[in-house]
């Protein structure tokens, strides 16, 4: 075709066949309009598996309390220290590789971590499609709404929502334009800017679009906690948004996940901060979005679209890498997996050392259970125990910050093997503190005659 | 009676311009600057400097465009308007040797290496552009990419289109 | 300049004035012929610091056993940790930022390391112009020379030679090729290729232009040791290039360095495992070589030349960094120094781990030098000293692959730390072996359902 003959003026491709209004929750109404968003929206029930990401579909027997007749595979079976790891906790009960957005709200539903606590209705946050929910619990006051399903119990909240997250989570129906829909990022996002230098910063009026095809994930794709007896879900990143920031604020927030059953220390769950991770990486210091390697564009008929099929990049290394890198496929995904063992490589020795302190706190507390030694080394493993899991629990297993995670294992390694010593009263032993406080951590100016000529 | 500052400041400028214009002209014809005026790439290829360019492209997937349909502005005056002033400058900055050691693409052809992209590729990208995004009438005041750390663009998320270069920075020139 | 002379140098790059061979050691010679070569070699005599490279020019007064002017700062007196890390050996002695080649010679000649101990003519492979002194010493067989040179002492060797590092060693005269003149890294290299697939590599022979613009560097920028009593110099690299392999090497070797004075630990000194390390890292893996960054193209007139004044990329961004990365100068900066300041901050925890490991080491040695743990907790000593050593001692602090750097400093921390703790018993502590010996390093392959559909 002649280029000039394709040339034409800039048009609206889709046809509006409905309208869309901030009520419309079915994404099969979304899908009249936007058919081929819609129906890659629908493929994230596929399961393929890489190597570290993906998932695997395991058949199962539905019963009545779990009628889910597939599910991902165990991460407790392919790796029982886990269970030690969480003793005590629910965590330590059922934990599965997470899989596409088709299945959000069922996962969570039917999670047996239900069973072992009652849950706030809060979880629903970052599981089913919320936006509509929350005006209408809220009378027209998003905020408003949001607290209100905090507080109420799961089951309760359950009744109020329908579907996994959906396309009125993340576009204006009017302009189809991104837009955040959870208070807890606005507030969270607000926070970090303002670490940044940023004051006020309002998500929805002041962030850029490149921008924006990153905080539509980082609403979910976090590090949480519920707040108070209101069960508000908090973003824990006034200091920052690096793992040691974060645990500098649970440890001035005095926040607690659960005692550990082995050890009976005070110990906190990391989970998915894939945000947070990322953002140490060169990729975002770079400008890249989540969507551009979760999302990559892609042909259908004249134009390209948002690849609406979100999963892992490594089962679309063509669109997801190769614009940008000029590298074969094999040789793409060569350098992931590399950047992966590495991180695994270290991860698995820091679980050991946290799982080694964790029984001798266990042991030593069996046979004297007030020695004075004991809460420095249950601080040991708070710290590490929190690091560790900072990387376990994010889902790229470090590619997102190759550098920043093994960062992050080192200082998990040194607390954890300094509250073994600190334990047994080896002389000499370094005191156990948060990662980095009184460390160094970049050279001095030099104070001799060459310095003035630093360039 | 000694020159004020601002007259020795003005007779400086004014040879500078003279010397310029000289320069510029000078350059414009002896190498070929008006090479400019023409659409083959080969002229571009005139000054040794933009060789490297010139082998990329050839090595790379637009033949079918040549270096002014990139680097132009795609209308008639904007046309020259914009090819003489790269005409003159380059020819000055070439002349004169004073030339960023790599060289770097201006904020302004940027720009309208971005229009470019859109004038042949507009209906593939109807879908991601912000007539749909915003719904508003925006210029296509393109993002900030790669030269500059700022995210694909300013202001509230509606506001600008996506920057191509972003991501497809090799089409003009396929180089690692 | 003017646009006819810039013209004709397109055409006529170099003058030939004098006819070179290869026993024109002497550069003032070879620049009568590339005098923009020559002259950028000169300047290698500059001193500018960066935050963590170039160097810093420091006066002193010169004295009849050492002449220099101005030295480069001591590395002793800014991190006095180190006279501790290297007690017994004459790094603790004197230990200096490296600087500029036209330095290589003298600072060798110098050091109060030679004061220490009596060296052998081996030191010069790396420190000065070799190849006409081989060649003559060997009867025109190189290799024969440089055992030669190797088997002599120091100052008797130093007898043989004039100038730093020149372009006979690294240019064939008639070409202007690279070519390597070190048989170390003949040999070193061959080993590697084998472990590689690649059988039989000669290096002169078969590697491609590419490679050559590292491996002429690679010649001394390398870690090394001297073999048996002829003293050879010898690259530990069979059994790979990794800081895990090259210790795995050394322990079936049975190589020691010196007995630590603090711990009466067998240790061992990295010395600038720069390849080494840089192998590891992704811009090896995209093939940008050592003179890419530290020789960067430079033009003049109309040419393109090598940058000869060989020296921190930082110093020279535009040219070094942005031909291939398009962000502003201020930003790469930032970027080498937070990977910088990254692997600083876990070097600085992981020599703190070594040395109160050496301490504990040396206290219960002093109270009963019969323990049987001391041997394990000497091991450990053995183990991570030469990791932390081998990340110190590599010049780039991490910037040549960042990731990797981390993942060496996770180890040594890891097993100093399970040093001290075998040194004290506790209980269930885990045995300390070579790094990630017995770990798993990558995850093991699905066995269920979705493996077959793996991509
Ligand atoms: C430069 C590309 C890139 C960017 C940007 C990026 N990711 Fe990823 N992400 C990856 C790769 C590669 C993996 C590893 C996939 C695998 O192991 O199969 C991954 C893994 C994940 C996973 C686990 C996927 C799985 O298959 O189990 C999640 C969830 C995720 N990323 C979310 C995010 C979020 C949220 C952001 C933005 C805050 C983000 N990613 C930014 C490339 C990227
Ligand atoms: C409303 C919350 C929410 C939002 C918004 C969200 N996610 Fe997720 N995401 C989840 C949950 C929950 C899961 C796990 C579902 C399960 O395992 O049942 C998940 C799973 C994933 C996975 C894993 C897929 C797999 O095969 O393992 C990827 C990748 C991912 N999300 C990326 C993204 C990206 C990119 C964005 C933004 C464009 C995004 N998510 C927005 C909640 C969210
Ligand atoms: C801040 C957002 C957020 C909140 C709040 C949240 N989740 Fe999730 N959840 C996610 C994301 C993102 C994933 C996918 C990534 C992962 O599994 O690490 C996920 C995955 C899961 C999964 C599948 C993987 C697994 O762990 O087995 C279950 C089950 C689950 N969540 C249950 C819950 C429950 C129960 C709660 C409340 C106690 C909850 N979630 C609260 C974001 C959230
Ligand atoms: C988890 C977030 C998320 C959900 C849910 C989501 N989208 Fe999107 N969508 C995006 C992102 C990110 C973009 C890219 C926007 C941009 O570049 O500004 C996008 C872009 C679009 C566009 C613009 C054209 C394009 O493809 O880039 C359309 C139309 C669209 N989505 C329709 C839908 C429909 C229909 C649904 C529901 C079936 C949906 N989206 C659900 C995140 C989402
Ligand atoms: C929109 C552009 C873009 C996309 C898409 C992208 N990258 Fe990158 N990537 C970059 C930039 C920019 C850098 C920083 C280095 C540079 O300037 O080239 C980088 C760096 C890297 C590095 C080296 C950094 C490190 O952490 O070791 C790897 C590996 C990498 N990318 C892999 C990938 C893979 C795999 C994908 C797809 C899943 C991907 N990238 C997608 C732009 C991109
Ligand atoms: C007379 C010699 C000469 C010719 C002929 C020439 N250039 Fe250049 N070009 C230069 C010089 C000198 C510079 C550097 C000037 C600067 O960076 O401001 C340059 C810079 C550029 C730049 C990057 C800087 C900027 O202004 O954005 C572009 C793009 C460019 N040239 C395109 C072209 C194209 C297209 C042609 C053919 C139509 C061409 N050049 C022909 C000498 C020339
Ligand atoms: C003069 C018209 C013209 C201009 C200007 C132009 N292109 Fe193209 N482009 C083409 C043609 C013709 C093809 C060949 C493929 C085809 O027939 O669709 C093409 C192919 C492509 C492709 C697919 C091949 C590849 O290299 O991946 C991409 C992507 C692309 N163009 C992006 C761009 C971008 C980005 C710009 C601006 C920097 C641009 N184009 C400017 C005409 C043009
Ligand atoms: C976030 C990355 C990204 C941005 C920004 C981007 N593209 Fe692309 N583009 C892609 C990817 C990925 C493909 C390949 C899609 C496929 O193969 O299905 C593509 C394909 C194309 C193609 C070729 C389609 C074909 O197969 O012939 C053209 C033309 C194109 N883009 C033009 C543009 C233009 C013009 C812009 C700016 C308005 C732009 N792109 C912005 C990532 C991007
Ligand atoms: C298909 C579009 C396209 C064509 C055709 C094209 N260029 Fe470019 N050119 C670009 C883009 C895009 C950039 C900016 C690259 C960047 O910022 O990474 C650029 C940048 C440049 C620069 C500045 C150097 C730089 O990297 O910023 C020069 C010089 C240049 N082009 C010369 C030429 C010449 C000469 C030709 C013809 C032989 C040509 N271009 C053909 C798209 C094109
Ligand atoms: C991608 C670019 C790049 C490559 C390739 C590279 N280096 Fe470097 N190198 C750097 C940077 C950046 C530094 C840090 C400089 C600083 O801190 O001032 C550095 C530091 C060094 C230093 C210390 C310099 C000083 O100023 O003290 C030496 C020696 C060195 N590199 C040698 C090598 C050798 C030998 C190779 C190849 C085996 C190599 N480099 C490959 C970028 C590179
Ligand atoms: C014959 C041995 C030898 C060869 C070959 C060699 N170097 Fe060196 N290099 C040295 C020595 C010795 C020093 C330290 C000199 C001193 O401190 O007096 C040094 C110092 C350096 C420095 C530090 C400069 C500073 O300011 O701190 C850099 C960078 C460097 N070399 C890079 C390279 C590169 C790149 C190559 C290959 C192109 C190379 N070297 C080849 C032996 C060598
Ligand atoms: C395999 C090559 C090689 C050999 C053999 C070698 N050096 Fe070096 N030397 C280097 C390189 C490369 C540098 C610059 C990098 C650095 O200092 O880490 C250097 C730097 C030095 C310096 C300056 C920095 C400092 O350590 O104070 C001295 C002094 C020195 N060497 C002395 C010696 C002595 C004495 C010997 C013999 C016992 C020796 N070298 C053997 C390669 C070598
Ligand atoms: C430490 C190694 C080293 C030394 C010493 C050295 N060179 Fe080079 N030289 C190189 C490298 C690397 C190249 C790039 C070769 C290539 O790309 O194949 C080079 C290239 C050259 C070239 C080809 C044109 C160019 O600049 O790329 C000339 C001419 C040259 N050198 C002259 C000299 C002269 C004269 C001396 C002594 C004053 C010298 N070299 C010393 C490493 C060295
Ligand atoms: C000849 C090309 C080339 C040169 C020169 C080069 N790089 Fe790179 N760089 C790459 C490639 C290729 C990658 C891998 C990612 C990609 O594909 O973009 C990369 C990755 C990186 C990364 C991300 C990887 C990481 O380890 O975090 C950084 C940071 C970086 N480069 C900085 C620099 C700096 C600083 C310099 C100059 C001292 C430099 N580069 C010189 C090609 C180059
Ligand atoms: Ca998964
Ligand atoms: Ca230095």
């Amino acid at each position: 075709a002649n280029i000039m003959e394709r040339r034409q003026e800039a048009r609206n491709p889709f046809y509006r066949v409905v309208t869309l209004t901030d009520t419309t929750t079915d994404p099969a109404i979304w899908g009249k309009n936007f058919p081929q968003q819609y129906d890659a929206y629908l493929r994230t029930v596929d399961q393929v598996r890489t190597r570290y990401g993906g998932s695997e579909a395991l058949p199962r027997t539905p019963t009545n309390a779990d009628p889910r007749s597939i599910v991902a595979q165990s991460r407790l079976e392919e790796d029982p220290r886990l269970r030690d790891f969480w003793s005590g906790y629910a965590f330590s009960q059922d934990f599965r590789e997470e899989r596409g957005h088709a299945y959000m709200l069922s996962d969570q539903e039917f999670t047996q971590r239900q069973q072992f606590a009652q849950q706030p209705g809060t979880c629903l946050n970052c599981h089913a499609s919320m936006y509509a929910t929350y005006m209408r619990l809220g009378g027209g006051d998003l905020t408003r709404g949001f607290e209100a399903v905090n507080k109420m119990p799961y089951q309760e909240a359950r009744q109020h929502v329908t579907h996994s997250v959906s396309c009125v989570d993340c576009h204006n129906p009017e302009t189809m334009a991104l837009r955040i829909t959870r208070p807890a990022f606005m507030e969270g996002i607000r926070a970090v800017k303002a670490t940044q230098g940023v004051p006020n910063f309002d998500v929805n009026r002041d962030a850029t679009r490149q921008e924006m095809r990153t905080f539509v994930c980082g609403q979910c794709h976090v590090e949480y906690y519920f707040k108070g007896p209101e069960k508000r879900l908090t973003y824990p990143w006034s200091k920052g948004l690096t793992a040691d920031s974060i645990l500098a604020y649970y440890d001035v927030d005095g926040h607690n996940d659960w005692k550990h059953a082995i050890s009976g220390a005070q110990v906190l769950k990391a989970q998915h901060p894939e945000f947070e991770m990322y953002s140490q990486g060169v990729h975002a210091r770079s400008g890249v979005a989540c969507a551009d390697c979760h999302m990559p564009y892609q042909r259908v008929g004249a134009m390209k679209i948002s690849e609406h099929h979100v999963r892992s990049p490594l089962l679309s290394i063509d669109r997801s890498c190769q614009t940008c890198h000029k590298f074969p496929e094999d040789e793409l995904r060569a350098r992931v997996e590399t950047i992966q063992d590495r991180t695994f490589e270290l991860r698995n020795i820091a679980l050991d050392a946290v799982l080694e302190l964790t029984r001798n706190i266990g042991a030593a507390a069996a046979s004297d259970s007030t020695s004075p030694r004991l809460a420095d080394a249950r601080k040991a493993q708070r710290y590490s125990q929190f690091l560790v899991d900072f990387v376990e629990a994010e889902n790229s297993m470090g590619f997102h910050a190759p550098q920043e995670a093994a960062r992050v294992l080192g200082h998990a390694i040194d607390i954890a093997r300094k509250g073994q010593n600190s334990l047994h009263g080896v002389v000499g032993a370094a005191p156990v503190a948060l990662p980095g406080v009184g460390a160094t951590r970049s050279r001095p100016a030099s104070s001799g005659a060459g310095a003035a000529e630093r360039k | 009676m000694p020159l004020t500052r601002l007259q020795r400041a003005s007779i400086a400028a004014a040879l500078a311009v003279g010397l310029a214009a000289g320069l510029g002209v000078f350059t414009f014809g002896y190498a070929k600057g008006a090479s400019y005026l023409t659409n083959d790439p080969a002229a571009c290829a005139n000054c040794h400097i933009m060789s490297e360019h010139f082998a990329a492209w050839q090595k790379g997937s637009h033949q079918a465009a040549t270096c002014n349909d990139c680097h132009t502005p795609h209308n008639f005056v904007g046309k020259y308007v914009v090819k003489a002033r790269n005409g003159f400058w380059h020819s000055f900055y070439f002349t004169t040797g004073r030339y960023p050691d790599p060289l770097r693409i201006t904020e302004r052809n940027r720009r309208v290496t971005e229009e470019a992209c859109r004038y042949c590729h507009q209906p593939i990208v109807d879908a991601i552009e912000p007539e749909l995004a915003g719904n508003r009438d925006q210029p296509a005041d393109v993002a900030q990419a790669g030269m500059s750390l700022a995210l694909a663009n300013t202001g509230a998320h509606g506001d600008a289109t996506m920057s191509c270069i972003r991501c497809h920075k090799y089409v003009g020139h396929f180089v690692r």
